[in-house]
């Protein structure tokens, strides 16, 4: 442990960066630019998670955005019924996001590779319609919020102090993820991965910790939920739409899936870059895809196996 | 009453089988060759587009048809030369990556060179009309051939996969690439062909739609989760199970959103009926899913164990 | 559109008039020009930009446009919104085409910017939130199945079957039909959302054989749903609808929907000579012909420049609302006014489906069916 | 010397083909007894019902006079029955330690711990590189699984077994695809283990079955066609006519 795993370090300097963001956009006068930052942090947020089951648990789940539609709703019923503590409302995102998924998750653990790939999909599609068809909370058309919530106190209206919040919440989950991976529940999660029948001849039953890696993955995705509510003021079943979930799984193996690193690295690339593509045209899709197709040819394992051809960072855990 | 649920049972088992035409060039390359082909949606839209251009210079759907299938086909070749061939040894996720990464470039790629609006393709004078069918309803001759052609699609997949040497091949193929190469057999040029076969049928059945769907740039994302679904019901790699499947999610979900609200009404009041019929007839396909693989983790005609 | 590039030339045409430098006109175009449903907002942009191009200073100052495409995610949206009333500092946003990207940019931009509606028009926004900074310029949603409705009860049809996608401006639809239709609605139905196959509805609508059907099936539902009603050979049962037979769909419906009726708030053949001078203009420019989304886009920006000429410049807010409440500029609708909940009071028409002697397609007005008629939300709307 | 593990007319058919075909044996505590057979006799499917990974048609296992039929694999292994893979089933991407130190820790305590680094668990560590030790791949144990030569592969699978402190072992071929040093050295482990534990062990090589086994079995077609010692089984002339002589 001593000398820090050179992912570690990418990681560590990459939080830097992020941390410096709003004083230099500041400097450089452009304040707007925290905004869409906090974005790239929340879909790191999101895709680290979806890399402790996707990546670490070999379990493609085709329905990850559902939980952040469950953090996003939570937001929204919290709003309504007083709770306007952003601990509540991850607090009732987590409860709502870990009983879906415990139901759920049991019973797609039933399959395998596509199959689950599939189940998964289905439901969250049901999430989805019901999300939908809650005319209370707007249905389709979604429901502004009428501010953003506040942490022991202080508000988060400012920009500055949810993307430090935001920031923090994904240092936290790093950090959480990065022990986890390392621990005996990690060794588990990732021995079922390399080899389940191996694991059985050990003694172990992968279930219930895939089942468990699952609900802690939902759970920490409607993290991601309750800041991208924040972050829009609005909440609206298009978060956990299948395109979002598929999106989700794109940055993750665009930054390469399996390292923390590569998850967040993934997002933080994935998003600025349909970002900066879209400032130049409205056929931005054309070079998204373009640059995902070309990773794949030519840079398996995403991002990480690139930066590691370049001599960046190397492997370890992390 | 009886006669409306039998002719719905009929357009459920008629949707099922549109489903199963657009379906069965996925079947081939993702069942038989183990491909995640994301970007089969956006072949079907492909196929669709060119029918529509071609169809629109002739002045003829036939002709239209003839130069579209040819076209779709020299497409996925060119598809296949230049990306797919580079997965076929890569992991499902590579593949998913890709292929998500080619929706976007050719769903946008349409978009300029055929604009946003929605295109228009004639039917063809011996195919419009209808035949009147009980009662008042008169059903399309149109909707006739395209039963005609999903039928015979899923006879001649049948027999191609089981009855032809090139079925044999690749069966073995798919499960031991190495064997068939010992045999003398150019492997990558028989993926390449089953490729480009497999994009074809989805460009068949995107022209063959065209007359009766809007062809418009969302129409292969409307498409796609469906047809995995269907696969995924059916089980991977069997022709028989994606056909089966197609049937019964066309049936669910037409039977289940006319008929879900009537049954309903029998066990609740009239507005929380009509309010759980709305809610629920959406989720029908996705609850029969979960079902399906709740009951049989394959899929009706899935391996055991297979992936 | 190259949102730099377009910049650049506008400015350069503002360069050339002695215009004050210190105060700049900015105006956002906050549609969804991206994706599969991005018709419509192409509509909506190319409406407005062309207004802007006729005009060259809009506002007769020097004038900056950002064109931004909301992807038809709300949180995009909501963050482009942002950033064009933050960082571009826009005074206006002509915005946006779906009602739940409404949802996510009306606040962000209402705070310190005036929001002109090209289409969307949610009953909320018209009612109980509505807003002093916020303009429907097009119309408010539940206007036009209530014309479809009185036309019936105009001539005596005495029952209906209904139907629309299962979401909320799918109900707001129906739910707008029943409020004015007097017969009796034989069925009503729901359908979920981008449905493809329309055999069962048509089958109920065959077995029943009502007097009329009303639709609202918004893009490439109405595509397929007007095709196979066409093709199941029920035209003989009037088809009218709203939002589902226009010029963004009628190139793909052509001769099946030739003949079927819609209520609108505009056609290209509605004869007032800044509209016919619009089409005429558009269809040179863009070689399409333009929808009521279009109208509303060039009517969003000739509404801006009316207000910006009349106060004289883009800081004083106040005087900028009162002169957008004036309405006072020549819109492509005729007589065109504000209620007090900032939605418009305007005349409504029944259209038909035409074929056009040069091959093209578009809807063409059969009769007037209500004059100078405001939504049924005002009462609830207090500012 | 009681039975450890008894084995009751089992029964498995794959389609119309019986690969297990009512094979009765038993085993007796201490043993090193060698099941052997040609090709295709059902010697790996008869592991996997012992071992649980395939559940037979009909019949009875008894370990320990428990009736263990029903029970899966991962409930065997913690009473004390492990088994090692005819093909070579690690955990590739991990750490030679880390194959090992995880049987170790699914027998010691909880896995569900999400925060202390297992990495640094010394006594885990300390019993994994004692069974690392003791199949000689001490000075490899930082190395991946995959970057292993084949040999050591069939070492780090006994070390894995091993790991998880069992009474009966179930070899699958261990010396499959060895030669030479590899094999006598696996041999030589064998010959250490068996005075502590009871073997079971399926094997082609006849020298090293017939070097170690206290008794032996001949499976042909699924079923049993001799039991008894290296001499007996040597001498049976059903078994010289069925097997031997094919196989010289």
């Amino acid at each position: 442990m001593s000398p820090l795993a050179p992912r570690l370090k990418a990681a560590l300097a990459l939080f830097l960066l992020m941390a410096l963001v709003p004083p230099v956009v500041t400097a450089l006068g452009d304040p707007f630019l925290t905004v869409v930052a906090n974005r790239m942090l929340v879909f790191a947020i999101a895709a680290l998670s979806l890399d402790l089951i996707l990546g670490y648990g070999a379990m493609v789940s085709f329905g990850h955005a559902a939980y952040l539609g469950f953090g996003a709703y939570a937001v929204a019923l919290g709003a309504r019924w007083g709770l306007s503590d952003l601990l509540a409302q991850i607090l009732l995102g987590m409860a709502m996001s870990a009983g879906f998924a415990l139901v759920t998750g049991a019973i797609s653990l039933r399959t395998k590779g596509v199959y689950f790939i599939m189940i998964t999909l289905a439901f969250a599609q049901m999430a989805y319609f019901f999300f939908v068809a809650q005319s209370s909370l707007g249905g389709d058309d979604g429901v502004a919020l009428q501010a953003r919530s506040s942490l022991l106190g202080v508000s988060l209206e400012g920009d500055m102090a949810l993307y430090y919040v935001t920031l923090g919440a994904l240092m936290t989950i790093y950090a959480g993820l990065y022990r986890l991976t390392g621990s005996r529940f990690g060794r588990v999660l990732k021995g079922t991965r390399e080899n389940a029948l191996r694991m059985q001849a050990m003694g172990y039953r992968p279930f219930p910790y895939q089942l468990v890696a699952y609900v802690i993955a939902a759970c920490l995705c409607s993290v991601a939920g309750v800041l991208l509510a924040n972050l829009t003021e609005y909440v609206s079943p298009a978060y956990m739409g299948w395109h979002r979930s598929g999106e989700l799984i794109v940055m993750l193996v665009f930054g390469g899936i399996g390292t923390l690193t590569g998850a967040v690295a993934g997002a933080l690339v994935a998003v600025g870059l349909e970002e900066v593509l879209a400032i130049f045209s409205d056929h931005w899709r054309l070079g998204f895809g373009l640059v995902l197709v070309l990773v794949v040819l030519f840079s398996p394992d995403g991002l990480t196996g690139l930066a590691k051809r370049l001599g960046i960072g190397g492997r370890g855990n992390g | 009453m009886t006669n409306l649920f039998l002719l719905q049972l009929l357009n459920g088992a008629q949707f099922g089988i549109l489903l199963f035409l657009v379906a069965a060039g996925l079947t081939l390359v993702f069942g038989i060759m183990d491909f995640i082909n994301l970007a089969h949606g956006v072949l079907y839209m492909v196929g669709a587009y060119l029918m529509a251009t071609f169809a629109g210079l002739t002045d003829s759907f036939w002709l239209g048809l003839m130069l579209a299938l040819p076209a779709t086909l020299i497409f996925g070749l060119v598809l296949e030369f230049l990306v797919f061939r580079r997965l076929y040894d890569r992991s499902h996720l590579d593949q998913v990556l890709a292929t998500f990464g080619l929706i976007l470039m050719l769903s946008e790629g349409v978009r300029i060179l055929w604009g946003s609006a929605p295109l228009n393709v004639d039917m063809p004078e011996l195919l419009s009309g209808s035949v009147p069918l009980a009662g008042p309803l008169k059903y399309p001759v149109y909707r006739i051939a395209v039963i005609a052609a999903g039928l015979a699609s899923a006879v001649g997949l049948w027999a191609l996969i089981n009855h032809t040497r090139v079925g044999m091949l690749l069966r073995a193929g798919a499960s031991n690439r190495p064997m068939v190469a010992a045999l003398g057999v150019d492997i990558s040029r028989l993926f390449m062909l089953v490729f480009a076969f497999g994009a074809m049928l989805a460009g068949f059945a995107g022209a063959i739609v065209a007359p009766i769907l809007s062809v418009d740039p969302g129409m292969g994302e409307s498409i796609l989760i469906l047809t995995f679904v269907v696969i995924v019901i059916g089980g991977v790699g069997s022709i028989r199970g994606a056909f089966l499947a197609a049937i019964l999610v066309g049936v669910v979900d037409t039977v289940g959103r006319t008929f879900g609200p009537i049954w309903l009404r029998m066990v609740m009041d009239p507005s929380a009926a009509a309010q759980t019929g709305r809610m629920l007839a959406p989720m029908l396909v996705y609850l029969l899913m979960a079902a399906v693989l709740f009951w049989s983790p394959t899929g009706l005609f899935g391996r055991k164990g297979a992936k | 559109m190259n949102r730099t590039k377009l910049t650049a030339a506008l400015m350069l045409s503002a360069a050339m008039a002695p215009a004050a430098h210190a105060e700049t006109l900015k105006i956002g175009i906050l549609t969804t020009t991206s994706g599969p449903p991005a018709v419509l907002g192409e509509h909506a942009r190319d409406g407005a930009l062309l207004a802007a191009e006729q005009l060259g200073m809009v506002g007769g100052m020097e004038t900056e446009i950002f064109v931004v495409d909301a992807e038809g995610k709300p949180d995009v949206a909501a963050q482009k919104a942002r950033e064009l009333v933050e960082r571009d500092g826009v005074q206006f946003v002509i915005g946006p085409i779906f009602s739940n990207v409404m949802g996510a940019i009306a606040g962000p931009i209402t705070e310190s910017a005036f929001l002109l509606s090209p289409n969307a028009g949610p009953s909320v926004y018209a009612g109980e939130n509505c807003h002093p900074n916020l303009f429907g310029v097009a119309y408010q949603n539940d206007q036009m199945p209530t014309v479809l409705a009185k036309h019936m009860n105009d001539t005596g049809i005495g029952d209906a079957f209904i139907l629309a996608p299962n979401y909320q401006a799918g109900q707001d639809s129906l739910n707008g039909f029943k409020s004015v239709f007097e017969g009796t609605v034989t069925s009503e139905l729901y359908v979920p959302l981008g449905q493809l196959d329309y055999s069962a509805e048509l089958a109920q609508i065959a077995a029943l054989q009502p007097s009329a059907v009303y639709a609202f099936l918004p893009g490439g539902m109405g595509v397929n749903f007007v095709k196979q009603y066409d093709q199941a050979g029920l035209k003989s049962i009037p088809l009218m609808t709203a939002f589902t037979v226009d010029e963004t769909t009628l190139p793909a419906e052509q001769d099946a929907a030739v003949g079927m009726l819609s209520g609108t708030n505009w056609s290209p053949s509605l004869d007032v000579p800044a509209s016919l001078a619009f089409v005429e203009a558009f269809e040179a420019k863009y070689d399409y012909v333009p929808a009521l989304y279009a109208a509303g886009g060039y009517d969003s920006m000739m509404l801006i420049d009316s207000a910006v000429k009349a106060v004289g410049n883009v800081t004083d807010m106040d005087a900028l609302r009162a002169a957008l409440e004036a309405a006072d500029f020549s819109s492509v609708r005729g007589d065109f006014s504000f209620s007090s909940n900032h939605f418009p009071v305007q005349n409504f028409y029944l259209a038909e489906a035409v074929k056009r002697e040069d091959g093209k397609y578009q809807t063409q007005i059969v009769e007037t069916v209500y004059e100078a008629y405001a939504d049924a939300y005002v009462d609830q709307c207090k500012m | 010397m009681a039975d450890l593990l008894e084995i009751r007319e089992l029964r498995k058919n794959f389609g119309a083909l019986a690969v297990t075909d009512g094979v009765s044996l038993s085993v007796a505590e201490g043993e090193l007894h060698a099941v052997i057979g040609p090709n295709g006799a059902g010697k790996t499917t008869l592991i996997a019902q012992l071992s649980g990974q395939l559940a037979p048609d009909s019949g009875q296992v008894l370990y320990a006079g428990e009736d263990i039929t029903h029970l899966d694999m991962a409930a065997r292994v913690r009473r004390g029955l492990a088994r090692s893979f005819q093909i070579t089933a690690l955990l590739p991407g991990m750490s030679v330690l880390e194959n090992v130190a995880l049987a170790v820790q699914a027998r010691s305590g909880s896995s569900f711990r999400f925060w202390r680094d297992a990495g640094g668990e010394e006594i885990t560590n300390a019993q994994a590189r004692a069974a690392l030790e003791e199949v000689g791949l001490a000075d490899r144990a930082s190395v991946q699984a995959q970057a292993l030569s084949h040999g050591e592969q069939r070492q780090l699978e006994l070390a894995v077994a091993l790991a998880t402190k069992p009474r009966l072992l179930l070899l699958d071929e261990p010396l499959a695809g060895t030669g030479g040093q590899e094999a006598e050295r696996l041999i030589a482990l064998m010959q250490r283990l068996k005075s502590r534990l009871t073997i079971v062990l399926i094997e082609h090589d006849m020298d090293a079955v017939f070097q170690l086994a206290d008794r032996i079995s001949v499976l042909v077609y699924g079923a049993i066609a001799a039991t008894g010692s290296p001499e007996a089984v040597r001498a049976d002339p059903a078994v010289r006519a069925a097997y031997l002589g094919e196989d010289a």
